[in-house]
């Protein structure tokens, strides 16, 4: 372990060297963590990639995590990596909007530094209205975005920004999601398959498609987030009520 | 070595190694085809529980951490039989090991034409019955029993296993399995969850009703499971009366675990 | 705040605070005495289990940890009645909080005695009653109900509370203690050692059955038990039904967490 | 905490900056250790005294523990001490002999330097005919040890030892302290009370009394390790048998 920090808010960011990991893992994948040397937490935790240079790549988690609380720079953690399916934009998604809510904005990162150096325009939005105030989160700090990001805060739902689209990935709540559905259909009137996917941040115990647990009702059938995800199609959600 | 589940049947369901891994379905699953010293292998795998049809599972949450494993309710999400048989016929069939395919919790008819269908299926060498407390235990084994000559193992919940054992080996299973894992409650956003517990916390607990059953003196092969985390932990239930182990939850935290315990194991 | 134990019952026994704290005899020790966040106390000291005579205890081992807590089979080490009352005498009479002594499981003759030296002892507002499977419970309730007007609380097994919790109650008991810790082994050199499982890890599994004996509506009040170790949790028992909870291993760990516990519970 | 190295087979010493501890800890004491970050592993641990140097308190504990395979330079431990009562020599004890068994000798150190420093003459000695060969174990290594102890090796129950020593206190297996009260017996016609001390190692949960899981049968009836203890005259355990 490289470094661990909080980023902001309840967003740890926790670095490894790890320069095989560096080649081969791709934006929109995770890995799954454990510190071998205890049963404290039990679970592996989810390690959303936020930024990879050179041999380092950064992850992030949630802040008060006992896995962040103790580990300690020098430490060295057990990964598994790379796990899911990777972010892929179609050839010719010249414009790629991401929205983020609050802090979920954290995986999205990775996938627009991707997107840019693929020669796309990427508008990052963080979208706040459905957040409790309480929490206090709110938009992303445009401080620990690199400027060729295009950024804005306060609604990703916006129908201009919906329609020069080419594509769309969200993090966030169920609520955002459906949300997006509607804004979609409204803004293109119908909403395409391939057009917007959307991230499951759900417990994911095995990580391999073994346990189950992760399972999820797609329209086209039970999907496991951590093999078949964990992005999908925002088309298998949206015709149905979330539980 | 070689453990017999189920002796003096019809078709004899035969281990070489007493370590079973428990969850997903692929017999070559990346945790069980870790370089697995040498040509040890694990015994058995035991499928994830399913049912006739396809399950989404329960809602949200499903895993709640507590204090030495999980609580786990998943309500038996699985693709259903059809779609597993489809998927993973071949790799069943070219199986070195025996695939026990566990029938989770649902009606009995389903349950009894799961087992016919399994019945000739290559490379399945027995189904491990999954009880819940509305279902007839004794009811349901005899409907598979009638259904399939494959070899039952009844797995019973630790709670009441000491009181329906001998019957469930008299209605016509061939070994216990000790057992589903007690069941625990969280109060989560103010309401009663509940969930069964699974990973080392849940050990002594296994171990004990693992023990209390061998004292009965039943004349069937035991599998015991339940926190199965080390060679040690799988050597402590052999000891304790068990001719076989399960391992599901210890594979999340070390994918190559259960291969390290079954070469553990066949050194002696 | 006030919670009553002892409902329509010639003697009361109430606790101006839900948490109450388990284990040896002072109401003063170290641990209760921590700066108390301005006057809050806990509710009660509910004291080691006692004898009529003293109890060396269980050969050793006694404690056996285990993932998310301990296995403990101290065999009642205690200094027995006389003793304790010699000892602790005055520090009773002047005890804020009501003590509430721990009966362990012994002959019921001895049972009634102990009961009937404590009816007059000062500071005394209840007596608990540990059985073990030996015991017949009922009865052991009727003696030691026509031996004392004490609140009697039945501590109950987690196994079987739900069996039962009503009988007891219609015995004579004023309140239930859910529950006896969850029974576990281990296999220690090669032997089976059974122990009681103290610690977080009992938790699910504690909740549980408050929540099923809270199903039953019996009319009486409910103290909850198992790995209590943090306001959030001793809330999760509360919310689960129980009126008062008991923590115990939780100071081993943090001498100060019981008066912490209170304090917080205090401010709603 | 300060450092945290193995001493000698499987002996770890633990060093703390602790100047509170440091001015009111005294030999034959100990402290219970936990890593308030962690319920991994759940009990407190025993660390017995060892050696004090300033601000420096140095412990010695099991060198496989999980407590000391995590705990690292810099962090902090939660611990409850002092604890027990301190061995106190006889103003006339000018001849004190120590018997550790094995690594069983680590809480003596504290205990002859102490001694020492009383002006009593010390001899220490480690007893090892009882160990099993397997366990790896013998005799402490001298150079361990500061030249004024004077150190033997292979068996403290040596007649003249016994004979020359005012006071003994031993630290190791109930075999051991059988041995020694036979031992003590052949070589001065009578075992005395006060003249023997010994050491009990048991698993303390609360430190504090409260558990009487530590609790032990005694001829002058039951009694707490941790709050009586640890060590306890020898002739209260010397006319009955160990379970
Ligand atoms: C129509 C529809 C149907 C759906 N059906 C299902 C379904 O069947 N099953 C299903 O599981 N899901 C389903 N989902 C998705 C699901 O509702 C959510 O996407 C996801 O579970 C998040 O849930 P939540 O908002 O309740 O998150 P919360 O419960 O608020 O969880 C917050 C999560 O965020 C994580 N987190 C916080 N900050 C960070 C950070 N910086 N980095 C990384 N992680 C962080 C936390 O660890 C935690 O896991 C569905 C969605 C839709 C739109
Ligand atoms: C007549 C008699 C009666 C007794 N009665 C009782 C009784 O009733 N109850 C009772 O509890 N005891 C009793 N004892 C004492 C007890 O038998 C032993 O002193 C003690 O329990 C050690 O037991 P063991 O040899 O089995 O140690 P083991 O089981 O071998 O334990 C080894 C211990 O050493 C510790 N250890 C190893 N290396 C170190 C190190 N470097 N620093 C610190 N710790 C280390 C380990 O943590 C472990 O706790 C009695 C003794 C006698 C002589
Ligand atoms: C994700 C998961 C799902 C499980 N589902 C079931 C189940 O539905 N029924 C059952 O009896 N056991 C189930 N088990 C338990 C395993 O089949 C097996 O009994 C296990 O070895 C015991 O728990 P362990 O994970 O502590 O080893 C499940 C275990 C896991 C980890
Ligand atoms: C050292 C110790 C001894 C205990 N002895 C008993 C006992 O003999 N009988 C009993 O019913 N509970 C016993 N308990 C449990 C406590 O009385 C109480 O039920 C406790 O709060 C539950 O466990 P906890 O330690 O996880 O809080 C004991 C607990 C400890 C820690
Ligand atoms: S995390 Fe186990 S199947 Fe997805
Ligand atoms: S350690 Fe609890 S009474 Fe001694």
């Amino acid at each position: 372990m490289a470094d661990n920090h909080t980023l902001w808010a309840d967003v740890q960011l926790l670095a490894l060297h790890a320069p095989e990991l560096a080649r081969t893992l791709r934006p929109g994948q995770f890995a799954l963590a454990r510190d071998p040397t205890t049963l404290d937490p039990y679970l592996r935790r989810t390690l959303w990639l936020y930024h990879i240079e050179g041999a380092r790549v950064a992850f992030t988690l949630p802040a008060r995590d006992p896995l962040v609380v103790r580990a300690r720079v020098g430490d060295t953690l057990d990964l598994l990596a790379p796990l899911g399916r990777a972010i892929e934009f179609d050839s010719n998604a010249r414009h790629v909007l991401l929205i983020g809510e609050g802090t979920r904005v954290a995986p999205l990162i990775a996938i627009a530094h991707d997107a840019i150096a693929q020669g796309r325009a990427v508008v990052l939005v963080t979208h706040t209205p459905f957040l409790p105030h309480s929490a206090g989160q709110g938009a992303w700090p445009a401080h620990l975005l690199s400027p060729e990001i295009e950024y804005r805060t306060g609604d990703g739902l916006d129908a201009e920004l919906i329609a020069w689209a080419d594509a769309i990935v969200a993090s966030g709540s169920a609520q955002l999601y459906r949300a997006l559905a509607d804004a979609v259909r409204a803004a293109r009137y119908r909403l395409e398959p391939g057009f917007a996917r959307v991230l499951m941040d759900l417990p994911m115990p095995c990580g391999t498609g073994a346990c189950y647990a992760c399972a999820v009702e797609t329209s086209r059938g039970v999907k496991l987030t951590c093999a078949d995800g964990p992005s999908f199609d925002l088309i298998e959600f949206a015709n149905q009520r979330t539980r | 070595m070689s453990i017999e589940l189920a002796p003096n049947w019809k078709r004899s369901l035969t281990l070489t190694n007493p370590l079973m891994l428990t969850g997903g379905y692929a017999p070559n699953l990346a945790k069980v085809s870790e370089p697995s010293q040498g040509s040890t292998s694990i015994g058995a795998l035991v499928t994830l529980p399913t049912t006739l049809r396809p399950r989404a599972g329960a809602p949200l949450p499903r895993v709640v951490e507590t204090a030495g494993g999980v609580l786990l309710r998943t309500g038996a999400a699985n693709p259903g039989l059809a779609h597993v048989l489809r998927e993973y016929d071949r790799a069943w069939e070219q199986s070195a090991i025996p695939i026990i395919v566990a029938f989770a919790a649902q009606g009995v008819n389903d349950w009894a034409t799961m087992a016919a269908q399994l019945d000739s299926t290559a490379g399945v060498g027995g189904i491990e019955l999954h009880f819940n407390p509305t279902m007839d235990a004794l009811d349901a084994i005899r409907a598979v029993r009638a259904a399939t000559e494959l070899p039952i193992l009844a797995k019973l919940d630790l709670d009441n296993a000491r009181d329906v054992a001998a019957d469930c080996l008299a209605a016509g299973a061939n070994a216990l399995v000790i057992g589903r894992a007690p069941r625990g409650m969280r109060i989560i956003e103010g309401h009663p969850w509940y969930g069964r517990m699974y990973g080392p916390a849940a050990k002594p607990l296994a171990l004990r009703a693992v023990a209390e059953i061998r004292d009965l003196r039943l004349d069937a092969p035991m599998v015991a499971c339940g926190g199965v985390h080390s060679t040690e932990d799988a050597r402590e239930f052999l000891a304790a009366g068990a001719g076989a182990v399960e391992t599901d939850s210890a594979v999340w935290l070390e994918p190559a675990v259960a291969a390290r315990i079954a070469a553990d194991l066949a050194q002696g």
